[in-house]
């Protein structure tokens, strides 16, 4: 009896105390929708576990501009349609002061109109180019365009004289994209694309694939635009069919787990990515070093997972937010999305950001590093 | 040539994995009319503990026995306080039972392991055998030899053991097997036991080839379903020729035809097949009694 | 020209002969019986010509119309309506209900008319009920009107099959142990509707084990043996008859069932 | 007669909530929620002619709820047709494809007849996928928005009305086609084909029916939702949607009109409901979709009811 009316008396002094608090207090309300589960928890799941460790950070620290930030998550398992849901859940009851939403393209663009008509500042973390052009006045964008990652990859290749490639994509849609982008600039690079397939994004096997690309005469190169454990699948049916023209993956790969999945088969592929996965590796006078290193340290202590640049997009997000909202001295929705689009030489985990009104995402080609895979590690190509 | 075999190989490899899982969906269904969908997860659950056994510092053999041990007691849970409870209801009502399982278990392999995907070391290296100039894995001989000894296992069990003519007599006739002393509610949950532990052998062996995720089911459980169905529901050959098809249709419309449409290839043979043989390529077409 | 007639029948499944060459007719308003021991292939008879199965040899006709391979449906167009050994009744449906879909030949369809309930189909809907509520009276199931069929006895369920299958106004009306499981005074109620309906014209075959009721009713019995034909006459000729004593006793000494030598 | 009754008595319910939900919806996510719940609802409605009236098991009905979305999505875009005239065209097409393969897919029976139908929506969802160049692909298309005679239909508001009174309008069909031959016909062939079939009732004719009807329900709710929420993507068409579309039509209820709204309310609720548990929202939404069907094995609304019966004196 006694301990029930303790527990009870506890109980209601915790309510009253927190609701003291916040009427004392108001908070910096951050909703986000990403896809925790489902075929895109690739991404989604890196990026959730981030912005939950660093706005627990931040909050211990005092919050922005003396408010404690209130984070509401929500999973939109990848369904663009609950991604909406979720969305205007964010907007019409939690009535959060700033969107980080969207892991994948379709449920960013799900999301997108919800920002602009009730006019709150939204960052995504969606790969496809029209995630963030045409420019929207509410809409901000942390990673690279796939369009960027096809230069970087184009521009490794004409350097090495290779310049007639098969390409094998994946069907889902960050694969479909990165395959469509990359078809548009091929000509400026002066690349021959000899050859196409594609696997479906949970195939376990593409050695038929791979065979029919074995079989094409003079393909000198191969781009594989996809993400999740697709790649990986290539990587090693690539070697098994002792496939030896260079392999190029896709920023898609974002993360050590590739090496650990693929094995000794991804010695030697090549892929454009963030400083992120060389952050140790960096020269001591680069200047995203720290901040690479910082994050990566955290992220991997806090979770025992490698890190991921989708988890770095988020932590980019988030900081590039936390940033305008200093900067705006409130979290007044027009204040915070003008000092966004303000934000220049930020140093993020994907690259120095300049916005602009013309450019809600910020980063040029120089936020990739080329890298290759050596020894089961990234090392940087020169 | 190289090519086609390379294609068969591919075709019979991820074949087997379907072949697999469709026999654990066959036995059930023999035994209790149940098409269980939580069978995929049986199988993820197969990899994913041996997957995290290991990491623990858990030698693999040791690993994999506790995978199929942890994976077999999931399948009795399963009938104990999913199915069973609910004898009698319909045949639709014990699907989205096993559906809400599936979740259930997905969910809980979420939280327990995590989200990200996973592989274990082929038992017998990485180093392609070259056959006629196409390049096979150790392990997808393993998986292929494996899936032979289990149905060999499997048919001795069923004609040369008491249990398996009980099952037998369950699958054939649930009223007439009561009526002649058999437990019926045990042979379902043996039913289930044994689904389990194919489940979570497949798991174990595929794992190297084809990497592993808490989410890996839902698909596998798709299309053991069609191959099951293929091979006509309740025929335990049936199901391994109807997993062995739907790979090797996969892999060759992958090779010869169009990589995009390959899983389409594969659906039309079996609408075809089964508006030919409406109750597929073994199944039992019985004179309806009246 | 007989109502209905069988001519030469024949069906196997695998090796096993079933039915082999079968041939009788019935007249309009005929009862014509067909009795055999166990296995003799009575329902099977009724599943050929009701076209569940298809023959492998043979032809039936009613009223003269070649009607062998038809399917069921199409045989219940035609005028034929069955019961079952084993009841087919529409056991999540009510009484009045499964009467109704009986009524089913007898109404006009469209799926537009009924999806928005013109005054038309209202109209039919009141009719078909009526017509039904008069077949339950027949078979004395009135107060059951509503009672979802699984609720139903085993006799009402027996006496409820024949007034559905009445309710297509059939001309060859089949029955399939009308009787079985039914205590002496449903059985009586049967043997009165099934002479009722036999003198309103319609052709009555009747398979039933009951032989007090098969001897009182019939006009012609037809003795099955293991698919063949063993006899045909009237039930005196049939009491009389040496083979069918024969074929009576040995079922019974095989352990065939006790109504059969009643 | 009793039951038609209490089925009519059900769809006037239905009518009365939805004329008196918006005086208690708080916000427009509110009204979002009960316009997902109407939208899926009629879809699982059609669902449920097939399954729950005429027996028929469907793994690919999200297959024509995906032509209706895509209808409205490339006929407009691709083709100039007003999203009106595409949202019945859409429905058309998908009963002119449920027609042409009912045909062969109904002569199968049980399981055998969910793999076809899975398979078939499973390749209407690949070709949404692979035929990019019309449909956007994996990433999906915008939808334009509904004109209406000058009024645009756009926002939570508008579309509660719109969808809810096109499910009354629906539950009103189906309950009318349910008191008529042709629904008589459908029950009939649910308890026995055999019985069915030697009273005149041709099967391949009425499963095809109920086939065609569910698709063009399916497509109607599957253009509402794209048009809705202004984008399509082929996860609409996908082999997950149809298994959602099978449990809500189970768990609420199969052959009860009634029923598919609250299995559709269910399920739509339910992962909003679930956010308070974080990352254990699956494994509480499985155990309760097993915990229902276990104890309400009928699904939610006929088990109810025999409850309610059997309480009576």
């Amino acid at each position: 009896m006694g301990t029930l009316h303790v527990a009870a008396a506890a109980a209601l002094t915790t309510l009253v105390f927190a609701g003291a608090t916040t009427a004392a207090n108001a908070e910096v309300k951050i909703g986000a929708v990403l896809s925790a589960t489902g075929p895109a928890s690739f991404l989604g799941d890196p990026e959730k576990k981030t912005l939950e460790m660093y706005v627990a950070d931040i909050n211990a620290k005092g919050g922005i501009n003396g408010q404690q930030i209130k984070l509401f998550v929500y999973d939109d398992g990848g369904d663009p349609n609950q991604a909406r849901t979720f969305g205007t859940r964010l907007i019409e009851e939690d009535k959060v002061d700033a969107l980080l939403a969207g892991s994948t393209t379709a449920t960013t663009m799900a999301i997108i109109p919800l920002a602009e008509e009730a006019k709150t500042p939204l960052i995504n973390f969606a790969g496809a180019v029209q995630a963030v052009y045409p420019v929207k006045p509410w809409n901000f964008k942390t990673p690279h365009t796939d369009l960027m990652a096809c230069e970087k990859i184009f521009e490794d290749l004409k350097k090495r004289n290779l310049t007639k490639i098969a390409m094998i994509s994946g069907t889902d849609a960050f694969g479909k994209s990165m395959h469509d982008q990359c078809k548009t600039v091929t000509t400026k690079y002066g690349i021959d694309v000899l050859h196409e397939e594609t696997y479906g994004p949970r195939d376990s096997d593409m050695t038929p694939q791979l065979t029919n690309i074995k079989g094409k005469a003079g393909v000198q190169a191969v781009v594989n635009p996809g993400f999740g454990q697709g790649p990986a699948i290539v990587t090693r049916n690539y070697r098994q069919l002792g496939i030896t023209v260079p392999l190029y993956e896709s920023h898609g790969v974002g993360s050590k787990q590739y090496i650990d999945l693929a094995g000794a088969a991804a010695e030697g592929v090549r892929l454009p990515a963030a400083a992120l996965l060389v952050a140790e590796k960096l020269p001591d006078n680069d200047p995203q070093k720290k901040v690479v290193v910082d994050y990566k340290k955290t992220y991997e202590a806090k979770t025992g997972q490698p890190v991921s640049t989708f988890g770095g997009h988020m932590y980019d997000g988030l900081m590039i937010l936390v940033d305008a909202m200093k900067r705006a001295g409130s979290a007044d929705k027009a204040k915070v999305r003008n000092e966004i689009e303000k934000t220049r030489g930020f140093m993020g985990t994907g690259g120095v950001v300049n916005m602009s009104p013309t450019d809600h995402l910020g980063l040029d080609l120089s936020a990739f590093r080329m890298l290759e895979i050596k020894n089961g590690d990234w090392t940087l190509v020169q | 040539m190289p090519e086609f075999l390379q294609f068969l190989a591919s075709g019979l490899t991820v074949g087997a994995i379907y072949a697999l899982v469709a026999l654990g969906f066959t036995l059930i269904y023999n035994a209790s009319d149940v098409i269980n969908f939580a069978q995929g997860e049986f199988v993820m659950l197969g990899g994913m503990v041996t997957v995290f056994a290991t990491a623990a510092g858990v030698p693999l053999p040791l690993a994999a026995l506790i995978a199929i041990v942890a994976t077999v007691l999931v399948g009795l849970a399963l009938h104990r306080f999913a199915i069973a409870p609910a004898r009698g209801a319909s045949a639709v009502t014990l699907i989205i039972i096993t559906i809400g399982a599936s979740i259930l278990l997905r969910g809980l392999a979420a939280v327990i392991f995590d989200k990200r995907f996973h592989s274990l070391p082929p038992i017998a290296g990485n180093k392609p055998l070259l056959v006629g100039g196409a390049a096979i894995l150790p392990q997808s001989i393993i998986v292929l030899a494996a899936t032979a000894v289990i149905v060999v296992l499997l048919w001795a069990l069923m004609t040369r053991t008491l249990i398996g003519k009980a099952l037998l007599a369950t699958a054939a006739n649930r009223l007439a097997a009561r009526l002649v002393g058999i437990d019926t509610g045990r042979m379902v949950g043996l039913s289930f036991v044994v689904s389990a532990a194919i489940g979570a052998i497949g798991g174990i062996l595929v794992t190297p080839i084809t990497l592993t995720s808490y989410d890996v089911g839902t698909l596998l459980a798709l299309k053991g379903f069609a191959a099951a169905m293929l091979g006509g529901m309740g025929s335990p050959l049936g199901a391994v020729l109807g997993g062995l098809i739907v790979g090797l249709l996969e892999a060759f419309g992958a090779g010869y035809v169009s990589s995009a449409y390959k899983d389409a290839i594969a659906f039309l043979v079996i609408l075809d097949v089964l508006f030919v043989m409406p109750h597929g390529l073994f199944g039992r077409a019985g004179v309806e009694r009246v | 020209m007989s109502a209905f007639s069988v001519e030469d029948v024949s069906i196997a499944f695998g090796g096993l002969k079933a039915l082999q060459n079968i041939s009788f007719a019935v007249e309009p308003g005929e009862i014509f019986a067909i009795i055999g021991p166990n296995g003799a292939g009575k329902t099977t008879l009724f599943n050929v010509v009701s076209g569940l199965y298809r023959p492998t040899q043979g032809r039936f006709f009613v009223n003269g119309a070649d009607v062998t391979g038809l399917p069921p449906h199409a045989l219940a167009a035609r005028g034929l309506s069955r019961t079952f050994q084993n009841l087919q009744v529409f056991t999540r449906m009510s009484a009045i209900d499964n009467i109704m879909v009986g009524r089913h030949l007898h109404e006009r369809h469209g799926v537009l008319p009924h999806l928005f309930a013109l005054p038309a189909v209202r109209r039919q809907n009141r009719a078909t009920r009526a017509k039904a509520m008069e077949l339950l009276a027949l078979v004395g199931m009135m107060d059951f009107a509503e009672r979802q069929a699984d609720g139903l006895a085993y006799g009402q369920l027996k006496r409820l099959e024949i007034a559905r299958a009445l309710a297509t106004e059939p001309k060859v009306l089949l029955l399939d142990e009308p009787a079985a499981g039914c205590n002496a005074v449903e059985t009586r109620d049967i043997d009165n509707v099934i002479q009722k309906v036999a003198a309103s014209g319609v052709s009555v075959v009747l398979v039933e084990h009951d032989m007090r009721l098969v001897m009182k009713i019939s006009h012609r019995i037809h003795v099955l043996d293991g698919g063949r034909t063993l006899a045909e006459g009237t039930s005196d000729a049939i009491r009389n008859d040496p083979a069918v004593i024969a074929a009576y006793l040995g079922g019974a000494v095989r352990g065939g069932d006790a109504h059969a030598s009643g | 007669m009793v039951a038609a009754l209490q089925t009519r008595a059900g769809v006037m319910l239905l009518a009365v909530i939805i004329l008196l939900l918006p005086l208690v919806l708080p916000s427009p996510f509110y009204f979002r929620i009960a316009t997902l719940v109407f939208i899926f609802a009629l879809a699982v409605l059609g669902l449920n002619l097939l399954m729950g009236f005429a027996g028929q098991v469907s793994l690919g009905h999200a297959g024509f709820f995906g032509i209706g979305a895509y209808a409205v999505a490339v006929g407009p875009t691709h083709w100039g047709i007003p999203s009106w005239a595409a949202l019945i065209l859409g429905a058309v097409a998908a009963g002119l494809l449920a027609f042409l393969v009912g045909r062969p897919i109904l002569r199968l029976r049980g399981h055998y007849l969910a793999v076809a139908t899975l398979g078939m929506g499973l390749l209407i969802a690949m070709v949404l996928t692979n035929e990019a160049q019309l449909t956007g692909g994996p990433d999906g298309m915008p939808v334009p928005r509904l004109d209406l005679f000058g009024w645009r239909v756009r926002g939570a508001m508008p579309w509660y009305w719109v969808s809810g009174v096109t499910l009354a309008i629906a539950a009103w069909l189906a309950a009318n086609l349910l008191d008529s031959p042709t629904g008589r016909a459908l029950r009939a062939i649910h308890d026995s084909e055999t019985a069915a079939s030697v009273l005149g009732i041709d099967l391949a004719r009425y499963k095809l029916t109920a086939f065609v009807l569910s698709a063009v329900y399916g497509a109607i709710a599957g253009a509402y939702l794209a048009l809705f929420d202004g984008l399509v993507t082929p996860a609409t068409a996908g082999f997950l949607r149809s298994i959602e579309f099978v449990s809500m039509a189970v768990l609420g209820g199969l052959g009860s009109i009634l029923g598919s709204v609250v299995g559709a309310t269910l399920l739509v609720v339910l992962p909003q409901a679930l956010t308070v548990f974080h990352d254990y929202e699956h494994i509480v939404l499985g155990l309760i979709m097993i915990v229902f069907m276990v104890f309400l094995r009928a699904g939610i609304v006929p088990s109810l009811a025999a409850l309610a019966v059997r309480r009576k004196p």
